[in-house]
């Protein structure tokens, strides 16, 4: 029997607007958390993708150096695995090389060629054709499947992740018992109340239902201004951010999922504080007759 | 006034209230009722006196189903409230009124929603409502009074809606605890005067008092408690 | 006057253990994010302080060169503003190389010499100093500051250190906005008893005094039962990191400033909670005569 | 028991309690008191009667420092209570004993406690507290319930701790309100005795009550309030 009149005090005193502004705070911090594991989450799918996806082909110095750059560069352009393939130009490979073996010696080296390769598909059997088209036009060149940093990039995923996860999970706990004991706080406010309706007939499910649908309500609103909090705060974070250098902390989309997570944070709070509320009235009605 | 003879009314089928063999501590503590049998016929009217402590409060609480007696058992409208589950007990619950020593209204409440939240409880029409709970404010001289918060009223206007509360349903027993200590007599015969039109109309009632004068003017039978154990016994049995 | 006798339900009901709760919740989220923001900054210190105490010398190849580099090799061991320098092995240069250039590549290419070099002190003067030792010794070694490094290393650290430092100060702000409203919200409760010693003659100081000690010692309690807490919550977190590559989550010694500021949450909380008692029992009161 | 002549002792400096044009009503409402003047002269005893939301616990609230009047000046031990600081006023109410219609007891505290509460707050030493609150709680007949709490007690038993509470620091000025109107005859009686010895030694006494009985065994004379203003005047002026 669901009714909107309410025998409680809804928008009143302090232990409503109390859960209220508790909830706010906390999914604001929760958010946060919820934030930083994905943005964890998404540099390092980003950095795994990034690798596990490409491939470097070393053309070797030598005889024919140009006609076989030209035809290995011809034949990836067109295999069907690859998606895109491009010569690193040889500035670029010159700076990597410069803090390693100075600047002077770069010039005078005879460097093979780089071609960085993204594959449409990583599984090995592309890689495999790929390799064999390759060996075709050069046989001199090599392929570098990135293998090792990919184990190492899969290992600090792992890792990291969990340690997110960790944090997260702890962060979200922590959330929970609060809402719970604050919702039992703010009951013992009602106590009276309680014993009123108690007297006057009204059955557990009624008294436990009221004060479910209140903490569900503040709950609620209380998730929701907690968003519009960290709204703005994420603004600041993410504009102090961009200042960074961009190569260490990338801009990234964070995922779908994410802002599905941060929206059901306040549902969440909600359905803890109606349960909470409604545990601890029915607790409080089973101790009288 | 109708002299207090066992009345024509008697829809209920057995007993209003009846105690056997009855005892009550409180976690520990002596006996504060031993011993108490007795039984309040449908339609009867009685006070309940005897000195500050007697256990006066406490008996009418085993009536009202706020305690269980620690001994004995406590048949309402003849069904036992041991077995009774707690369903069942609410609905008991809506046959009772209560008119509490320390009134309990509400503070968040009006005076009107108050009085109306017995009938809300158990699903009444909210016309109804509005009609019934109008009309018993003006009985007891509150109609000025109807949209104020209890901490808004005088001490003898919270007691007077505390009353209106209890019997607003129309309760098959009325269970009163001083309901007068805090209005004058002018008010305190109205009030009374209610009791006894709800008991013309088929209510039991109980009122717990210290007023004697009040007992001495209505010929009701009294029950008199004295230390926990009852010296006077019911109308039925005198 | 300071009184250990209270007039307040100490131990008392739901809302003294709640606040108390509460703070224990807050002080163990707030510990991780110091913690966090510790972690931050010793890593990043240390790339900072890793970059900007060393140079590396270049002795390129060509004649004269295992001469050129034994004598530069032993004209920085000997000068005072070096702390230690180490000639880079060649498998080591190789493995740089490697990834760039090819293995075939690399074999046959005339590397320069890389030294590595831990300066004691590492003002320009000193750097000069070196400089001018090295050129005397090999006319041809190329001195590399790491300049670059360190400028992008700088940024990095001034960045992540601000967005570190703007979710820690959200995240205690945050803190202190929920121990503000539980302490008032525990208040509530405790109208009646701010009316009855109000009306028995007791000062206003003696009243806000009564609920600020409370308020006190309940945060206090919480606070050090959140850090109780954070413990072993870190130690799981540390076996997790652990497992991560060191490389990527170095082990790091926090600072002493690290658990000092951990150390000062519990009375933080409680000073919070002491003021917002102590103003809000003033505020009820002055809205009496 | 003494007549309600002007006392012997009159150690205090101007009248005890002094209104002047007093006027109060509550947030935007229409007027509760009216126009009252009235002045207590020190050592003297009043009843304070009038139906139910007359004003008479709104007139006590203006003398115990609860409320401000909306019009007019109260003066309390010749001491102007507009003008005065909060700690000055504080130290005003240690001389006044109030008894609320609804008791306010703390549910935390035992009895004892309770009592010993406005002596504490006086800074009064331990060992004398002990021997004042015991001695009292023993004369309002409590001596068994001391060690409780106040919801473990009866509707008379807290009124009598609300009264020991009031009277404990022998206060210049004892405001009761409705002060019996939870127990029976003979313990009203000795709590009558009890505002009568303090009226000896010294104390000014207003007593509101819609007891009749009481104030017709008590020669003292009758303030009587209707609908907010002053019916009957203080013995000064009859
Ligand atoms: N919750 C409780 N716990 C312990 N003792 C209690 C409790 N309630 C009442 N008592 C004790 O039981 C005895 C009877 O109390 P009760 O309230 O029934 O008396 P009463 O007859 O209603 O008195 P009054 O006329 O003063 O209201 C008293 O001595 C009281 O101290
Ligand atoms: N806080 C308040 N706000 C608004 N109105 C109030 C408030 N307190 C009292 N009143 C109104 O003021 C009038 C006088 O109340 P007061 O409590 O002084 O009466 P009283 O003489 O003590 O009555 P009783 O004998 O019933 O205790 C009443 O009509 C009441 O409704
Ligand atoms: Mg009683
Ligand atoms: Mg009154």
């Amino acid at each position: 029997m669901f009714t909107l009149r309410s025998d409680l005090p809804l928008r009143g005193g302090g232990s409503g607007r109390f859960v209220a502004s508790l909830v706010m705070v906390l999914v604001f911090i929760a958010a946060f958390a919820v934030t930083l594991s994905s943005y964890v989450g998404v540099l390092i799918s980003g950095w795994e993708r990034g690798v596990s996806g490409t491939l470097t082909v070393q053309v070797p110095a030598g005889e024919n150096f140009d006609a076989e750059v030209a035809k290995t560069l011809d034949v990836l352009a067109r295999h069907p695995a690859v998606a895109h393939a491009s010569l690193v130009p040889r500035a670029q490979v010159d700076a990597l090389l410069k803090p390693w073996i100075g600047e002077g010696a770069v010039k005078d080296l005879p460097l093979p060629a780089l071609i960085d390769v993204e594959m449409r598909d990583s599984d090995p059997a592309a890689v495999a054709a790929v390799d064999a088209s390759v060996k075709a036009a050069a046989p001199r060149a090599v392929i570098d499947e990135h293998r090792v940093g990919l184990a190492r990039v899969a290992s600090f995923a792992r890792g990291l992740g969990g340690v997110a996860a960790a944090i997260i999970v702890l962060v979200t706990a922590a959330l929970a018992v609060t809402i719970i004991f604050a919702t039992r706080a703010s009951l013992t406010e009602c106590a009276q109340v309680i014993e009123v309706l108690h007297v006057v007939g009204a059955k557990d499910g009624y008294v436990a239902g009221q004060f479910a649908r209140r903490a569900l309500l503040q709950a609620v609103t209380g998730g929701v201004a907690g968003l519009a909090l960290y709204a703005p705060a994420l603004g600041i974070v993410a504009v102090l951010a961009a200042r960074v250098d961009p190569e260490i902390l990338p801009p990234a989309h964070l995922p779908l999922a994410h802002w599905l997570a941060l929206a059901l944070l306040p549902p969440a709070a909600g359905v803890l504080a109606m349960l909470s509320a409604n545990i601890t009235v029915r607790r409080t009605l089973a101790a009288k007759i | 006034m109708n002299p207090p003879t066992p009345q024509v009314e008697k829809k209920l089928p057995g007993d209003t209230i009846s105690l056997n063999q009855v005892g009550l501590r409180y976690d520990g503590g002596p006996e504060v009722l031993s011993d108490l049998s007795l039984t309040i016929a449908p339609g009867s009217f009685h006070f309940l006196t005897g000195p500050s402590g007697a256990g006066k409060t406490s008996l009418l609480s085993l009536m009202y189903l706020a305690k269980r007696p620690t001994r004995g058992r406590v048949l309402l409208f003849g069904e036992d409230t041991t077995a009774a589950k707690r369903t069942r007990l609410a609905i008991m619950r809506r046959r009772l009124g209560v008119v509490f020593q320390d009134f309990r209204l509400l503070d968040h409440m009006t005076a009107f929603d108050n009085v109306a939240l017995p009938l809300r409880v158990a699903g009444v029409a909210p016309g109804v409502v509005q009609r019934d709970v109008t009309e018993l404010l003006k009985w007891v001289g509150l109609e000025n009074e109807m949209d104020k918060h209890p901490p808004a009223l005088s001490g003898g206007q919270q007691q007077r809606v505390a009353i209106a509360r209890a019997v607003v349903n129309r309760p098959k027993l009325i269970l009163a605890d001083e309901p007068t200590g805090n209005v004058d007599d002018a008010i305190a015969l109205r009030l009374m005067t209610l009791f006894v039109e709800l008991h013309k109309i088929g209510s039991s009632v109980i009122i717990a008092t210290h007023n004697h004068a009040l007992v001495e003017r209505f010929p009701f039978p009294r029950l008199h408690l004295e230390d926990g154990v009852l010296t006077r016994m019911p109308a039925a049995r005198n």
